[in-house]
């Protein structure tokens, strides 16, 4: 008997618990070229704002031990292009997750007033680690207060399933997760990149045009499951769970962690076809070991560690 | 032809020059001329991203590369050995076009050579007449002279310390290739070569082709991290709207 | 000639600007065997508290991509013990900074009693990563005001060379840093280990028995880059820089960031004499690239940045 | 000796059973019974940390390891090819040592046995009368039985299911080896093994030395990543206090 892979994330039940990470995807199009998007479990695609954005000057990447550093700068055709786009991946018969960002709630708002009647988006994810031109440029996702609202104003803008993508740039991720959930949000999803920088020894310059970037890839895995363990059990809503998956065997941790789906960036730079693999080896993994459900396996791990997580995770002891 | 990944085996791995090396994988990666690969140069996380390099050579069995060993991952690659297996997607990115001329004039700065072989090949099947110029610092930067040179009617050699061929930029030999019949213009190399080489082209009215590189992420226009501004302002992703760029697109008109 | 490798922290002179990171090193004797330790700028010791801690339970620790977790706890023998292991230090004319933990601004003023007669030590380094169970469990190093009333205990109680070293788990570092330099720091070192963990998919269980240890490693390089170089254009005092360095570049690049000193921590376990190769490999940096002194390298890149550091160190542009 | 960091050149890997490899590297690690080494398994920041493997055996230019593919590091440790260079870091931790009886009686289950060819030969070497008990899962599980019975004067194997040599766990067949002359005990393998070799040298009122593992980071008690609980409630560090420790250290009286 296959297992039984579907998860519900909001009003959205979704086929698999695997999607792509915003950003890594594009609006889908490039990946349709090696395998049918509708292997997924939804589509996400890039962050798109109101008006265009042009992004930052290049160079915009750099590789960084087990990952990279990007700082694209949300570069976007704005809402009423992508909806164009968006429209396209309605074939596939798969759920269309955007990713929503702004430099200010109003800006939030203008994405959502523009794709809110669109029957090809399923749902949104707030990508709340943009900077808030208004609060001196400091990421809206930083303060719980600002966070709960600006989710409260756009949840009464829509009906769709809201997400709401953490920055794991802060102190406690665990106030900002909860201040999310108390403004409505439907689900979370986490982490977005950290905070991070390169320099070129040879040249005495930062390798990036804009100096700091983005880092994501294997490197932060260990960040990421810490916080989507530590989330999970502090809210009520289900976590999407995502930074530094490259296989199977990554997102089961991640499933294991209290995720209830998964999504995966920049690995689909060192592997075109790694979701319909780890949807693949999801099903094999439960299989193996006798599991019905994708479901059964939904923060199994602290289960085994004695439900101490929250106690334990991080707070009482001095870690070194 | 669509991209897609797979394993391809590593059937030689040969040193041709000082740093450079020619590597055939068996498999078959349907490309045209000017199009590329991206390798995983090692089975590890790190170094994380794959390594983007041209099409250099490719038949229905095998794939060819021709790379310099230019940092951890080019000289990681040159450690795989035959019977290994490595991870190529491609082809990927825009290939250079047949051209509308009967005769092409091709340069080659240092490795931007890699690309050129297949391409030589691809202008002799379509019957043009085919001059090649090859420039680079020193004789040590002049690999494989042999197969150029088997490809092309006209074959220039140039280095900058006159180690070899002509003394001087490949660029400054180029000119009389172009005052007789009307040619396409096909470049790669370093930046300063093509905006020369871009130049020589508007003056003679030629058509010009040209290929650059980007630090690439995906390679499949999804990250949009390997732009290059073009010349009316917009960006340009160089795995998608490229590698091979009009002239005109990146330098105007 | 060579070049002149001495650097100023606080009342230290240092010949170079190369140190083991705390916990990195033991108290120095394990990695006496490899080298003389004179070939060190400075020695810096285990997190070092009033009475013996005997630290978490194994599995202590778990390997991650590029990075390791640990989940040490500060396993040490207590001020008194260490003072003993510290003299044997002194036969190599080699200042040593004591890193210091506690659970209390009182255990660390103890264990300021006790060693702040004894001529062996240098100089502290307060960790403010410990989890303050005063205040709940939170570490000290996530709310300036009470890194500002630590620092200024603990000021008011030495003479000494006062470092104070940063947790990179906090919203915004610069504001801790300048609360701890308010309060009388003589120099700030950062960063200390991110906070992550670690989940075994077959076994379905945290690595760590501590379910969440601190990730060190080349995978934090970037974020530790990026600290360094927003910390140190934001406050007068020295930095030391560590996270991630293996080799000589890395060490250059946190030195072009703006730190005035590098520490090497989690490296020593794959490489035993990294420490004097670092030392070594600046020099041939520094003659390769004519500088007559590592001082003229301090910060360097945040000219060829155009100086527009702070601004643009993540807060203008949205990353990604 | 004092441990030392080098570069060693591998001479040869040879495959010597399922999944386990015997490497043979060259230079001079003056190891003790017992001890071990620290191995960059790849040169590169992924997998990041060094991997811990008992001197199989060693000579004035020879060092030779015997392990198993347990996971990447080892995967990627078992591609390496002769020529290449290794870091190699050692002689680290307490061996074996001599003992005080005529009689040493040494058990091996599966890898364990790793660490206790040298100590065979070692044994010999001091004039002891050794008996040496190699148990394994499966018969695919014991590998160079004739490099051990040519170093013991008895030699017994045994396989959980009978494959080859007796059926049974290894340790249930000591006992006899015990029961005449003095003797100190020697093992090394899983833990629970361990635990019945220790109440077996109780009874018997024998000394006996066990090679104990644990995750390492430093490999040289700076760290303290290794730790385990001593008998006393105490910790003691695998790689420094350890690997080899008297039972009772471990197990209690
Ligand atoms: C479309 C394309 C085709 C290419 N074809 C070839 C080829 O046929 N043969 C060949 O030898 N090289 C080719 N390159 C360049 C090759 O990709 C780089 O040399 C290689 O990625 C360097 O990897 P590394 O790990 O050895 O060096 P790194 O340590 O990553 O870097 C070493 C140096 O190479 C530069 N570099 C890194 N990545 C790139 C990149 N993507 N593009 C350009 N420069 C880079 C860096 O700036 C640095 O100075 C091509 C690049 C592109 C974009
Ligand atoms: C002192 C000492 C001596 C050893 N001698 C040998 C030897 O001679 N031959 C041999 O084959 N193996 C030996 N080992 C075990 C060997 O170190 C591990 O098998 C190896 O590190 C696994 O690396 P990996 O990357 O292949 O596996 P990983 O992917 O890291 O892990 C695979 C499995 O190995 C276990 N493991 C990982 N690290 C260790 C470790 N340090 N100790 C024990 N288990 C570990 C993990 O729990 C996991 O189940 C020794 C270990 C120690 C501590
Ligand atoms: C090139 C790139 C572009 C990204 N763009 C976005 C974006 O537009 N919106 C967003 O919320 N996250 C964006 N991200 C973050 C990813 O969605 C993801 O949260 C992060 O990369 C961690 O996952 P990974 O380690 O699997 O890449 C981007 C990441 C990368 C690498
Ligand atoms: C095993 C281990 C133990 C550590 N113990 C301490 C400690 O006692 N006090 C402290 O301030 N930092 C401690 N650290 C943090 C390091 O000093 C350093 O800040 C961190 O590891 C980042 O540097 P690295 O990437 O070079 O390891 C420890 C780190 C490790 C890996
Ligand atoms: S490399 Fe990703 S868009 Fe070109
Ligand atoms: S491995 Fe570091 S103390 Fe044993």
């Amino acid at each position: 008997m296959t297992p039984d892979l579907t998860v519900k994330i909001g009003k959205l039940t979704l086929r698999n618990p695997v999607m792509p990470a915003s950003g890594c995807f594009g609006y889908g199009e490039e990946y349709a070229v090696f395998y049918s998007l509708e292997q997924l479990g939804a589509i996400v695609v890039k962050g798109t704002t109101a008006k265009p954005w042009t992004g930052n000057p290049p160079v915009r990447l750099a590789e960084t031990p087990a990952g990279m550093l990007n700082a694209i700068g949300l570069q976007n055709p704005g809402a009423e292009a992508a909806r164009e786009k968006i429209r396209q991946l309605q074939q596939y018969n798969t759920p269309v997750i955007v990713n929503v960002a702004g430099h200010s709630p109003k800006e939030y708002l203008q994405v959502i007033r523009i794709l809110d009647e669109e029957p090809a988006v399923s749902a949104y994810e707030l990508n709340i680690s943009c900077p808030n031109v208004r609060d001196g440029g400091l990421a809206f996702g930083t303060d719980p207060q600002v966070v709960n609202t600006l989710v409260q104003a756009v949840r009464q803008a829509t009906e769709k399933t809201l997400i709401v993508k953490l920055s794991p740039n802060v102190t406690d991720i665990v106030a900002i997760a909860r201040a999310a959930e108390d403004a409505g949000a439907d689900a979370l999803s986490l982490i977005n990149t950290l905070l991070g920088m390169a320099i070129d020894s040879e040249t005495r310059r930062p390798l990036l045009a804009n100096l700091t970037g983005g880092l994501s890839g294997p490197a932060i895995k260990p960040v990421a499951l810490r916080m989507v363990w530590q989330v999970s059990e502090a809210v009520h809503i289900p976590v999407i769970g995502m930074g530094g998956i490259t296989c199977a065997a990554d997102a089961v941790e991640f499933l294991l962690a209290g995720a209830t789906a998964v999504a995966i960036g920049s690995a689909h730079f060192i592997n075109p076809t790694v979701c319909p693999e780890v949807v693949q080896g999801i099903a094999a993994y439960l299989t193996r070991h006798g599991f019905r459900a994708v479901r059964e396996i939904i923060g199994l791990a602290k289960k085994a560690a004695g439900g101490e997580g929250e106690k334990d995770a991080g707070k009482d002891h001095c870690r070194s | 032809m669509m991209p897609k990944k797979q394993e391809m085996m590593l059937l030689r791995q040969e040193q041709v020059g000082e740093d450079i090396f020619r590597l055939t994988l068996q498999g078959e990666v349907a490309a045209l001329p000017g199009q590329f690969v991206q390798v995983g140069v090692a089975p590890a996380l790190d170094p994380y991203l794959l390594r983007p390099f041209s099409v250099h050579d490719c038949s229905p069995d095998t794939l060819t590369l021709l790379y310099r060993i230019a940092g951890r991952g080019t000289l990681l690659l040159s450690r795989r050995q035959p019977g290994e297996m490595l991870t190529v997607t491609g082809p990927l990115g825009r290939g250079f076009p047949a051209g509308k001329a009967d005769r092409a004039v091709v340069v080659a700065g240092g490795m931007g050579a890699a690309p050129l072989l297949y391409l030589l090949r691809f202008l002799r099947a379509a019957g043009k007449d085919v001059a090649f110029f090859y420039g680079a610092r020193t004789a040590a930067g002049l690999v494989l002279q042999d197969s150029y040179r088997s490809l092309a009617d006209e074959y220039t050699a140039a280095t900058e310390d006159g180690s070899a061929g002509k003394k001087g930029l490949v660029t400054q030999f180029v000119h009389p290739a172009l005052s007789g019949k009307k040619a396409d213009l096909y470049a790669c190399g370093p930046l300063p070569m093509l905006r020369a080489v871009a130049a020589l082209a508007k003056e003679a009215g030629a058509d010009c082709y040209l290929s650059l590189e980007a630090r690439m992420a995906c390679g499949v226009g999804a990250c949009l991290g390997c732009v290059i501004r073009g010349a009316d302002g917009g960006w340009r992703r160089v795995c998608t709207d490229g590698p091979v760029f009009r002239a005109e697109e990146v330098f105007g008109r």
